[in-house]
């Protein structure tokens, strides 16, 4: 494989709405505010092309074809269009292959955008949408929940390396803790060690608050080549590496239940492109769709050893202020995963943190910042390096 | 539901006999079976049915189950570990969740997995049982 | 926007299964077939990278995450994979996202593929999945299924021209023809004029035997850098122009309804990108999902004036030996039209027309071949221009 | 069914008392409603209510019936043109389906559209019946 830099691509504009259980608005109008606040961005310039992340508009809304669809929403009808879908990791795919559009040459500018609307439905219908990001035939079939197959790798590595409840706790109460100063967060409230641990089982040992809430929301970048970028912004980041890897979507027959191989596979090629390594990142937004799922990915990506995460995290690593700093946002955990979204809100985090103007809790002059999004337990993950 | 009679049909020896796909080049099994090795890319693959004996590797109890599982709920899911070392995820029965324990003994038997309550169908698939020396 | 030849592209393997009721035979097994036809016809090389076109797993068949699942299942775990949904145009839609991975530089060899079960459920089933590429909210809320909305565009066309029931029949016998000879399609017998007035209607004036049936499929390309190409295959065929262009998803909003808006766009900078006029293709396939569609993307492409593609093909255009030469496969009508695959059999019929290698009804010395591919009506449109 | 009630809800306006949105900048109007003024662009739309009355520019019998709507089977499906020139696409009803022809003129009714058979919520929205002067 070559990774020739052929033409150097910048995020330009970002824009997000804020995540929660947005009743009164559709698929169209929380897109439209994220969009057009990315379009602002950029001085009003009107994208080329549009790409879409999005998981559950097909299983729960009915709707295909959203690129088209939102593109007209926009006042963007005519303009090239198309949905990316790897699950929970459609927003970083969709970023991965709008990046492609304007690496090629064929445009300038480019808008990715994510949008989920998950609280149109009961618990039970979203849970069994959520399950089709396992294996229909031999997981969802015999009722695996998202949570439950989540569930299983957690005591797996809490056993396996002898980490205590507690000590996996931290890791939510983090999340709350970064959460509350950013308006953008579905869960703005702290929590307590025992909070966690007492809150409602969904799948033992998750419970509520190890897991991601459900909300709706919407987010988007407008990514442009080197020729236009500074022209749409004074503060272009630039996209210094790039990586997508997939592992089995089973649970079953992956190599090491532990260790999120395709985070890994992307990370390396991701930091490789950018000529980087773990120890130089200073800001990252990891995908913590589960405690488990956040310890996996800084394991991954290589902030940790293999079984040492969670403990880090419980003796106060990662916080805002160490190196790296992780989920500034609160991540998914406590600003929110709406599923096709997170992947473009983690890379429009990380740009507006090296622009230096994240609203939320903000990362100590930071230079270089990576976004991991996952789709499905380890199936799709995108690694994203953006450098100021 | 959108449960698809073809679909299951096609897929039941796996799911009632247990059968998976033996590389016969890097002689690894897969479960579920796959067309191709994706430990070593082959394309030589047979059919291997796999023992019936193994224990829990890990374990969950799931109290939020997705639509059409309400009557199993709380549903005891194992990651079993077969005794040839292939691994198989499938709920854990004839068990109470507070038993359940890591590296407990456990057997495949044939059970109802799920009905779809629209047009009377029962779908069957493996699940798992203590074994008697548990 | 710019068009830069920054790398060319080539498509230098292909493969296919026959369309038809594959009830035997689930996703992975048809997929498997089509993409080891692929990679056997570049000599065993393996694909850097998937991107699968499809539309109905998420909402039918409870699976998400088909990049991973589908790359896992060829022995191809680990690479980069995603899938891209535009509905029925879902194949083009990815080819376009394919094209551009390559075109980047990021990868040698990229691996697009297509692959749809319909038969797994009910018609009544289908027939609300497939509506999912209409506006769920304004369109498929009254029960207006995908064949009614296009049964509306047939009446205006023939009201507004003055076309006759019998001249809108000529089409699917003409695709019946050509599809008797087509060892992969799914209709391989000849019907009459008489045949499709009387067949059942499905939606008025729509019948039986203007629509494409359902069937299984899988369809998958392998496209390369110019570097690689000559190694990978003694004839390869080269990607001269690419056109993706949007319209309204919902009809009413349309500027024109018997113009597809978006077909014009994309053949216009496809055609542009290569260098051609529309009098310049030798050979094309169109995306004929009912024969209204088949007669609309005739005239957009700039074959036909507008309300004239009816009659002359009732006058004896377009066949074997015409220029351009259209649908030699038999067309979705009869070669079939497994929904996301679709796209993809087009690019690989094209392509194997230009190496003088198709099967069926061969075109004559062609050098320039088209494929256009349409999600939803007319919302979502590509437009591939091959040269040999 | 996959119906929601929080979606229909929202959209209810537009379906009960046929609200698109009007171009403040290029003046036209679009129904579906949407965001953005689809023709040129501009952010600044307001509500518009439409006339109720129109022509039919084209129509349709389904007899094949996505699931849910059989017992509305055959479906007459019209694309109306409204006095103002908007266009819309809803059922016929109040009219046998031979009846129907393109030019027929037509008024808006509020009538029942789909039923969710496992929650038993009633959808209502927009249908189009014959004016008595066609
Ligand atoms: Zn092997
Ligand atoms: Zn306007």
């Amino acid at each position: 494989m070559r990774w020739l830099a052929v033409r150097r691509v910048y995020v330009v504009g970002v824009g997000m709405t804020s995540i929660g259980r947005h009743y009164k608005r559709g698929m169209r109008d929380l897109f439209a505010e994220a969009a057009l606040q990315a379009i602002d961005d950029v001085r009003g310039e009107k994208p080329q092309a549009l790409v879409v992340g999005n998981m559950l508009s097909s299983s729960m809304g009915e709707q295909d074809g959203l690129g088209a669809l939102l593109a007209d929403s926009v006042g963007l009808r005519g303009i090239p269009a198309f949905k990316v879908e790897a699950a929970c990791g459609s927003g970083g795919a969709a970023f991965f292959a709008g990046y492609n559009l304007v690496a090629s040459g064929m445009f300038d500018v480019v808008l990715v955008a994510g949008v989920e609307k998950m609280t149109e439905h009961v618990t039970s219908t979203v849970t069994r949408a959520l399950a089709q990001a396992a294996d229909a035939e031999y997981e969802l079939f015999y009722g695996a929940s998202f949570t439950g197959l989540n569930a299983l790798l957690m005591r797996y590595y809490m056993e396996k390396y002898g980490v205590s409840r507690e000590e996996m706790a931290a890791w939510p109460v983090l999340m709350h803790e970064n959460a509350s100063q950013n308006p953008f967060a579905q869960l703005r409230f702290k929590i307590t060690v025992e909070q966690v641990l007492n809150a409602m089982v969904v799948a033992d040992p998750i419970t509520l608050l190890d897991s991601s809430p459900m909300g709706d929301g919407a987010a988007a970048v407008v990514i442009a080549s080197e020729e236009v970028a500074r022209k749409l912004s004074d503060t272009p980041v630039r996209v210094a590496g790039l990586g997508l890897a997939t592992d089995s979507v089973d649970l079953s027959t992956r190599l090491e239940l532990d260790d999120l191989a395709a985070a890994r596979l992307a990370a390396e090629k991701a930091y490789r492109m950018a000529g980087i390594e773990a120890r130089d990142v200073d800001v990252v937004e990891v995908h913590d769709a589960f405690t488990i799922t956040g310890v996996l990915s800084v394991e991954a990506l290589g902030f940790a050893e293999k079984g040492e995460a969670a403990r880090l995290v419980a003796e106060g690593r990662f916080r805002p202020g160490d190196r790296p700093e992780v989920n500034l946002s609160g991540g998914l955990k406590a600003r929110g995963h709406p599923v096709g979204a997170t992947g473009v809100y983690q890379v429009a985090e990380i740009a507006m943190q090296l622009r230096g103007d994240f609203p939320g809790v903000k990362a100590g002059n930071a230079e270089i910042g990576v976004a991991e999004n996952i789709g499905g337990h380890g199936a799709t993950i995108s690694v994203v390096v953006l450098r100021r | 539901m959108k449960l698809s009679i073809p679909r299951f049909w096609r897929e039941k020896a796996a799911h009632y006999r247990l059968i998976g796909t033996r590389c016969k080049s890097c002689g690894r099994i897969s479960y579920p079976p796959k067309p191709l090795c994706p430990y070593c890319g082959s394309r030589e693959t047979e059919e291997a049915e796999l023992p019936r004996r193994g224990r829990v590797l890990s374990y969950t109890v799931i109290y939020t189950v997705p639509d059409g599982f309400r009557k199993y709920a709380p549903l005891v899911l194992g990651l079993i570990e077969l005794e040839n070392g292939v691994r198989v995820v499938a709920p854990l029965t004839d068990v109470m969740p507070e038993e359940v324990r890591t590296g407990m003994g456990v057997e495949a038997v044939l059970r109802r997995v799920q009905e779809d309550g629209e047009h009377g169908v029962i779908y069957y698939g493996v699940k798992f049982r203590p074994t008697m020396e548990y």
